[in-house]
């Protein structure tokens, strides 16, 4: 099972990241890499669409706080899309709700939201 | 009651067959039938994260151990062991997360699987020596028992630990 | 070229794990790609097939032996073996079916494992004695070679045996 | 998984079996155990609808054959409906598409056919 790593810039200046299958060891470095490039390419608000996910263990949630911390120190933001239960619940349990922006659809995290660029 | 071993399952340590492993351990929970749905999602994480460990373990040791991965079950009970060769450690004292308010907090991308195995299957057990390490996680709710009765079931057992 | 193990399963001989094996041997070759996806439904019936014998031959034998699924993987190939304790037989020896068109064809509701499996995939194997069996079972058609060039290979192969 | 066997008697003379699922040394006894039961029902036509079937092996080759044989033995039949181009191939492989009818839809099998009772 591959990782779907799907970007969308349409929506300035967000960038949207839609992940999509299973973020394990086995997959969670095509994630980082996928951060890292679009940070490098100057992308500063980018939203992991993770409405996609089935499965996230703690390597998955790792390369995402190393993807905020790294967004933050230049000045830009991670914001997670998740609605399902068992993924959100991943999140709870390890106390990064409250680290994360968590949104409940892509519109909310793009739209409501004025861009910092 | 003692657990009857249902089936054993030894892959190379290497990440791409974590797949495998969770695929084996939610069927066959899946099949027990009376452990609910959100429970099989929390045993899938919490071996996963166990297996993370056993290959990462049997790496390091540069020995080229297979990780072994066996399913238990007793009428109340299903139990998972993941075992490596690896060089052991100590599951109590395991380095402190700074609180998560703490903006430090962002510098920690690990140390996350332990305390998600912890608080995913009703029981975690670590057998751990220079030799190897066993991690034993159990989920309580087997076919002869409904929902309130393996609740207090769960109790009776800790309690005799 | 060798192959190399890359997975190996245990379950006891009950007929109700034949299903995990089978979901085992195709997500594994699954993650191949280049097997295509009839090819393992070849393999999946094959296997099927080798551990309802297995299982059979175990409980036959009365000890209480688990039945060993193993898959090997090498770049033009993946075999899956399949072993049991049981008392062996004479694979050359089996008893021959009436032809389809003969009435009688309707008594043998048996006999169709080993005919099966010996045109789903494109290597059998058997290694019987009284103190078990392993049934080996070969697809061609490995990551690093397209249809065509497995055609070839699978004759030059075969034909160096 | 369990095995689906669903009848329907509205289409007189004949009994549909609808069987879904896997069929193999598992589950292949209740195949057997339902057509038994439908045979001393009285049951003499029966079409056993295979397109639900994920998976047929051996043994469960081995119960329709056994079905067959059964009715035959009452003067009945056994009709299957198979399209799925992998279950087909079993039956193939083992020539038992020449010992039994196999229709392509239950339609097929139970309306282009007079009954014989
Ligand atoms: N099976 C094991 N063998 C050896 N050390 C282990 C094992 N499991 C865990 N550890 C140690 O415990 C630490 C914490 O594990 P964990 O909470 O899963 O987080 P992480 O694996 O991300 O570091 C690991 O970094 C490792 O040092
Ligand atoms: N692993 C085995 N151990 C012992 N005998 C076996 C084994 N596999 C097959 N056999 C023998 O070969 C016969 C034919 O097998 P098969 O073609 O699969 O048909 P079936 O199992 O339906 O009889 C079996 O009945 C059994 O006697």
């Amino acid at each position: 099972m591959e990782l779907g790593l799907q970007v969308d810039d349409s929506r300035a200046p967000y960038t949207v990241l839609a992940v999509k299958g299973e973020v394990d060891v086995y997959s969670a470095p095509r994630l980082r890499e996928k951060l890292v490039e679009l940070v490098s390419d100057g992308h500063r608000q980018i939203v992991a669409d993770l409405e996609g996910v089935d499965f996230l263990d703690s390597t998955g949630l790792g390369v995402l706080v190393g993807g905020l911390k790294r967004l933050r120190s230049h000045d830009g933001d991670l914001t997670l899309v998740c609605t399902q239960p068992r993924i959100l619940k991943v999140f709870e349990i390890t106390g990064l709700t409250t680290v994360f922006k968590i949104s409940e659809s892509v519109e909310e995290a793009t739209g409501d939201r004025p861009g910092n660029e | 009651m003692t657990a009857e071993r249902s089936l054993e399952l030894s892959v190379p340590a290497r990440v791409e067959y974590i797949a495998v492993v969770r695929l084996v351990v939610a069927s066959l929970a899946i099949a027990r039938r009376t452990l609910a749905e959100d429970r099989i999602d929390d045993l899938k994480l919490a071996v996963s994260e166990a297996c993370t460990n056993a290959i990462e373990a049997n790496l390091e040791s540069g020995a080229d151990n297979p990780v072994v991965v066996s399913c238990w079950e007793a009428p109340e009970r299903f139990e998972v062991c993941v075992a490596d060769a690896g060089v052991g450690f100590d599951p109590d004292d395991l380095p402190q997360h700074p609180p998560v308010t703490d903006p430090d907090r962002l510098n920690f991308e690990r140390g996350l699987g332990i305390p998600l195995m912890r608080s995913l299957v009703d029981d975690v057990r670590f057998e751990s020596s220079p030799g190897g390490t066993a991690v034993w996680m159990t989920l309580f709710g087997g076919p002869e028992f409904g929902d309130e009765t393996t609740e207090i079931l769960r109790v009776v057992i800790s309690e005799q630990d």
